[in-house]
C-alpha cells in the first residue's frame, strides 16, 4: 500500500492560514491504515487547526470531510458540490490523490497536500511501515530472490554488495540490512546462488520515473466501457 | 597493450606493481595535489585519484588525475557510480581519454551521508545517482575501448582506451559470495583488481584461494590494498569501524607496545607509532607479494604520503621500473 | 522553604503556552470522562459519602474509557474547557 | 489500557496547537475509592487553577469583548 505520513503541524498551518474556508479532506484507504490521512485524522486535524486558529484570532471556518478513495472519480461525486463551497482543499489522501482531486477541480480551489506521501510499503506491525517496493516498472525479483535490491539497497546496485556491508548491515545505517547480504542468503536457502554469478546488463530506467509519467491502458476494458456508454446514450434517446 | 599506460606495461611485465592514492584537496589551490603528486613520484607505479571520497565535494578526480600527469605521476582515476549517470560518465571518460589519462578505477562510491560526519557537513541530502553499478561502468568502459561503441550502441570515432580497474573488498560480508562478487566484476572486463585495506593476511590467503579456484587470478592483476597504520587509535577504529576490515589483535598490541614506549612524551608517541606502522606496513606488503596469484599492491598512506618512500624502499620494491612505451 | 514553594511554583508554569493574566472573573473548567463501572461509580460513592470536591469538575459518563475518542478530548478543548481527565 | 495509550498521544496533539499537555491527564481507580475520587478532583482542579484559563478560552474572551467594543 502507499504509505505517508502527516506534515508537521506548523508547516500545515502556514498553508491553510491565509484562507476563510478550509476543507481537510481525507481519504479512507491506503494513508488510513498508516494512520496518516483517513478521515478520523482529517477530523482531529481540523480541530487542531480550529483551535490554532482561535488562539491567532483569525476567523477561519475548517470542516472535515472523508472519502473512500481519492483515485477514482466515482467516490468523490456524493462530496462534489459540498467540495465547491470551500476556498481550499486540504487533502490527506496520498499525492495521488491530491493530483487527481486538483485535476478535477480544474483551478477553480485550490488543494494542498496534508501529508508527505512517502513510499510503497507493507505494515510488519502495527504502526511500522516499510519500503519494499520502488515501482520501478520492470520487476526483478525472479532473480533475487523476492528482496528488491532497487529499493532495499541504498545504491540500487544490481550486481552484489559494494564493500561497506558490515555485519550483514547497510553502509548508511547499523539498522537498516543490507539487502545483498539478504539477498545472497535467501538465494542460498533457495538454492539458486549461481543465478547471481552472471552480470546483470545497465538497466532501462524507463520504465521508472525516467521516462516520463506512466501509464497503463487496458484496452479490452476500455472498449467494454465504452460500448456500454454508447449503448445507455442510445436507450436514452430511443425514450 | 589495451591502454598503454605505465601501470599496464608494469603488471604486463611479470613485476609486481604498486600503486598509491592520492586524495584532491577541497580547495580550488592545485598546490596540494602538485605537493602529493611530488612526494609519490617515483615510488609507485600509479597513483589512485579519488573520486569525491566519503561523498566529500573535492578538485575533481579527472582534473587532479591531469594535474597529477602533468607532475609526472601517473594517475589512476577513479569514478564512482554515485554522481553520475551513463552520460556524463561517458563523456567524462572521452574527456578523460582526451587529456590524455589511461588508467580508471570503478567504484560504486560511499553513500552521500558519509559526508556528514566528524567536523564535516557533506551533502547528505542529496540525490545519488547509481544508474549504472560498478559492474555495468566496467562493462560501458570495455564495451567503448574493446567495441569503439557507447553503451546506448552509437559509434565512437575515437575510442578511449582505458586500463580498467575495479575494487574488491574480499572480507566482506557475505564473505562466501566475495569470490563470485570479484568473478563478476572481472566477467564484465575489469583489467586490474585492488583490494579494500588487508591487516587480516591469513583470512585474506584463504579469500585468495577461493578465487584461484574461479581461475581469476589468471585473468586479472589482483593487487593487495595495504593501509598504512598510523597509531593504535586508527587501528582500532579500523576494526571496529570500517566495513570489510578486521585487524588481528597482535598488531594493535604492537601499536601499543610502541605508544608506551614514548613515554609521556606526547611528540615521541606520535613518532614511534608512525615508525611501527611503516614496519608493520612493509611486513604486510612482503607477505602479500607472496601470495600466489597477487600481482603487486595498493599501498595507501592516507594524509601521510611521505611514508611511501620508506615503505617501498624497505620492501625491496624500489627503484620502480621504467618501461619504454611501445 | 520558600525557594522550595518557588520552585514548585516555577514548575507549574506552562512552557509551551503563551504568558497570560489570570483574569479575576474565571473559574477553572474540568472536564472528566469516567468509566460507568469505576471511576463513576467511585463519583457515585463520594457522593453518598457526602465528601465535598470541586465543584468545577462537570462529568460525562461512559460505558467504559475505551470509548473516549481522541476526538471528543480534542473537542473539549476546542470548546475552551481548562483540563481534561479520563478516569477508568 | 487503551484510553491511557490515546491520552498520551492527544498529549501529544495539544502540545502542537499550543495547549499544555498538562490539562490532559489518566486516572485509575475502581468503584469503591470514592475519598480518591474527591481527592483527584481537587488535586487536577489545583492545577489547573495553577495553569490558568485555557488558551482557547483566552482567545474566545478576547474575539467576544472584540465583538463588543466593535458593536
Amino acid at each position: 500500500m502507499i504509505v505517508g505520513k502527516q506534515k508537521p503541524f506548523d508547516e500545515i498551518w502556514d498553508m491553510v492560514k491565509g484562507f476563510k474556508k478550509v476543507l481537510v479532506y481525507g481519504c479512507n484507504t491506503c494513508v488510513a491504515i498508516c494512520h496518516a490521512g483517513g478521515s478520523k485524522e482529517a477530523e482531529l486535524l481540523a480541530s487542531m487547526l480550529r483551535m490554532r486558529a482561535k488562539q491567532e484570532g483569525l476567523d477561519l471556518l475548517i470542516d472535515s470531510a472523508g472519502i473512500e478513495r481519492h483515485c477514482e472519480p466515482e467516490f468523490f461525486e456524493p462530496l462534489d458540490e459540498k467540495v465547491k463551497t470551500y476556498d481550499l482543499i486540504l487533502s490527506t489522501a496520498c499525492g495521488v490523490g491530491v493530483n487527481f482531486l486538483a485535476d478535477r477541480l480544474a483551478g477553480a480551489i485550490p488543494v494542498y497536500p496534508g501529508i508527505n506521501t512517502s513510499f510503497y510499503g507493507a505494515v510488519p506491525e502495527a504502526g511500522f511501515f516499510v519500503e519494499l517496493c520502488g515501482g520501478c516498472g520492470n520487476c526483478i525479483l525472479h532473480l533475487t530472490g523476492g528482496i528488491c535490491p532497487i529499493v532495499r539497497c541504498s545504491k540500487s546496485l544490481m550486481n552484489g554488495p559494494c564493500g561497506g556491508t558490515d555485519k550483514g548491515k547497510c553502509e548508511v545505517s547499523s539498522e537498516t540490512d543490507c539487502a545483498w547480504f539478504l539477498i545472497v542468503e535467501r538465494m542460498k536457502k533457495l538454492g539458486t546462488l549461481e543465478k547471481l554469478f552472471e552480470v546483470q546488463p545497465p538497466r532501462d530506467w524507463s520504465t521508472a520515473t525516467h521516462g516520463g509519467p506512466r501509464r497503463i491502458s487496458l484496452e479490452h476494458i476500455r472498449a467494454y466501457e465504452a460500448e456500454e456508454e454508447k449503448k445507455a446514450t442510445l436507450t436514452g434517446e430511443g425514450k | 597493450m589495451k591502454s598503454g599506460s605505465n601501470l599496464e606495461r608494469v603488471i604486463a611485465s611479470g613485476k609486481m606493481a604498486v600503486t598509491a592514492e592520492l586524495g584532491p584537496p577541497m580547495s580550488a589551490d592545485p598546490h596540494e595535489v602538485i605537493h602529493k603528486a611530488g612526494q609519490l613520484k617515483g615510488f609507485c607505479d600509479a597513483a589512485n585519484i579519488t573520486d569525491c571520497q566519503t561523498a566529500v565535494v573535492r578538485i575533481s578526480s579527472i582534473a587532479a588525475a591531469f594535474i597529477a600527469q602533468r607532475e609526472g605521476l601517473e594517475p589512476v582515476m577513479q569514478m564512482t557510480c554515485r554522481d553520475r549517470n551513463r552520460i556524463a560518465m561517458q563523456a567524462d571518460l572521452l574527456g578523460a581519454a582526451a587529456l590524455g589519462l589511461k588508467n580508471c578505477l570503478c567504484i560504486a562510491g560511499d553513500h552521500q551521508k558519509f559526508g556528514a560526519s566528524g567536523k564535516l557537513k557533506g551533502h547528505p541530502g542529496a540525490k545519488n545517482v547509481y544508474d549504472v553499478d560498478t559492474c555495468q561502468l566496467v562493462g560501458i568502459m570495455k564495451k567503448m575501448r574493446d567495441e569503439g561503441l557507447q553503451q546506448g550502441g552509437d559509434k565512437l570515432e575515437v575510442a578511449p582506451k582505458f586500463f580498467i580497474g575495479a575494487s574488491w573488498t574480499p572480507m566482506g560480508d557475505p564473505m562466501d559470495f566475495r569470490p563470485y562478487n570479484l568473478k563478476k566484476k572481472v566477467d564484465a572486463g575489469a583489467d586490474f583488481i585492488q583490494t579494500q585495506g588487508i591487516y587480516d593476511m591469513e583470512l585474506f590467503k584463504s579469500q585468495m584461494e577461493k578465487a584461484r579456484n574461479l581461475g581469476l587470478h589468471e585473468r586479472t592483476a589482483i593487487l593487495a590494498g595495504i593501509i598504512v597504520p598510523k597509531s593504535a587509535m586508527m587501528l582500532k577504529y579500523m576494526d571496529s569501524s570500517v566495513a570489510g576490515v578486521t585487524v588481528p589483535k597482535e598488531l594493535i598490541d604492537r601499536m601499543n607496545k610502541a605508544k608506551a614506549a614514548a613515554g609521556d612524551d606526547k611528540k615521541k608517541m606520535r613518532e614511534l607509532q608512525e615508525q611501527e606502522g611503516i614496519k608493520i606496513a612493509v611486513e604486510l606488503v612482503q607477505q602479500a607479494l607472496e601470495i600466489p596469484g597477487i600481482k603487486g599492491v595498493h599501498i595507501q598512506a592516507i594524509e601521510w604520503e611521505s611514508a611511501m618512500e620508506p615503505i617501498v624502499k624497505a620492501a625491496g620494491l624500489y627503484p620502480r621500473p621504467v618501461l619504454p612505451a611501445e | 522553604m520558600a525557594d522550595v514553594a518557588e520552585a514548585a511554583e516555577q514548575i507549574l508554569v506552562s512552557t509551551v503556552e503563551a504568558p497570560h493574566d489570570t483574569p479575576a472573573d474565571w473559574t477553572p473548567n474540568v472536564l472528566a470522562f469516567a468509566c460507568h463501572y469505576c471511576a463513576f461509580a467511585a463519583a457515585d460513592l463520594a457522593g453518598v459519602m457526602r465528601l465535598s470536591y470541586s465543584p468545577s469538575v462537570k462529568i460525562i459518563r461512559l460505558p467504559c474509557t475505551g470509548k473516549l475518542d481522541h476526538i471528543h478530548i480534542l473537542s473539549a478543548f476546542e470548546k475552551g474547557v481548562d483540563g481534561v481527565f479520563a478516569a477508568g | 489500557m487503551f484510553a491511557a495509550r490515546r491520552i498520551e498521544y492527544v498529549k501529544t496533539l495539544l502540545k502542537k496547537v499550543g495547549i499544555d499537555p498538562a490539562r490532559l491527564e489518566m486516572y485509575n481507580l475502581s468503584a469503591a475509592m470514592g475519598p480518591r475520587w474527591a481527592e483527584m478532583c481537587d488535586e487536577f482542579v489545583d492545577r489547573i487553577r495553577n495553569l490558568g484559563p485555557s488558551p482557547i478560552w483566552l482567545a474566545s474572551r478576547k474575539q467576544s469583548e472584540k465583538g463588543v467594543t466593535e458593536q
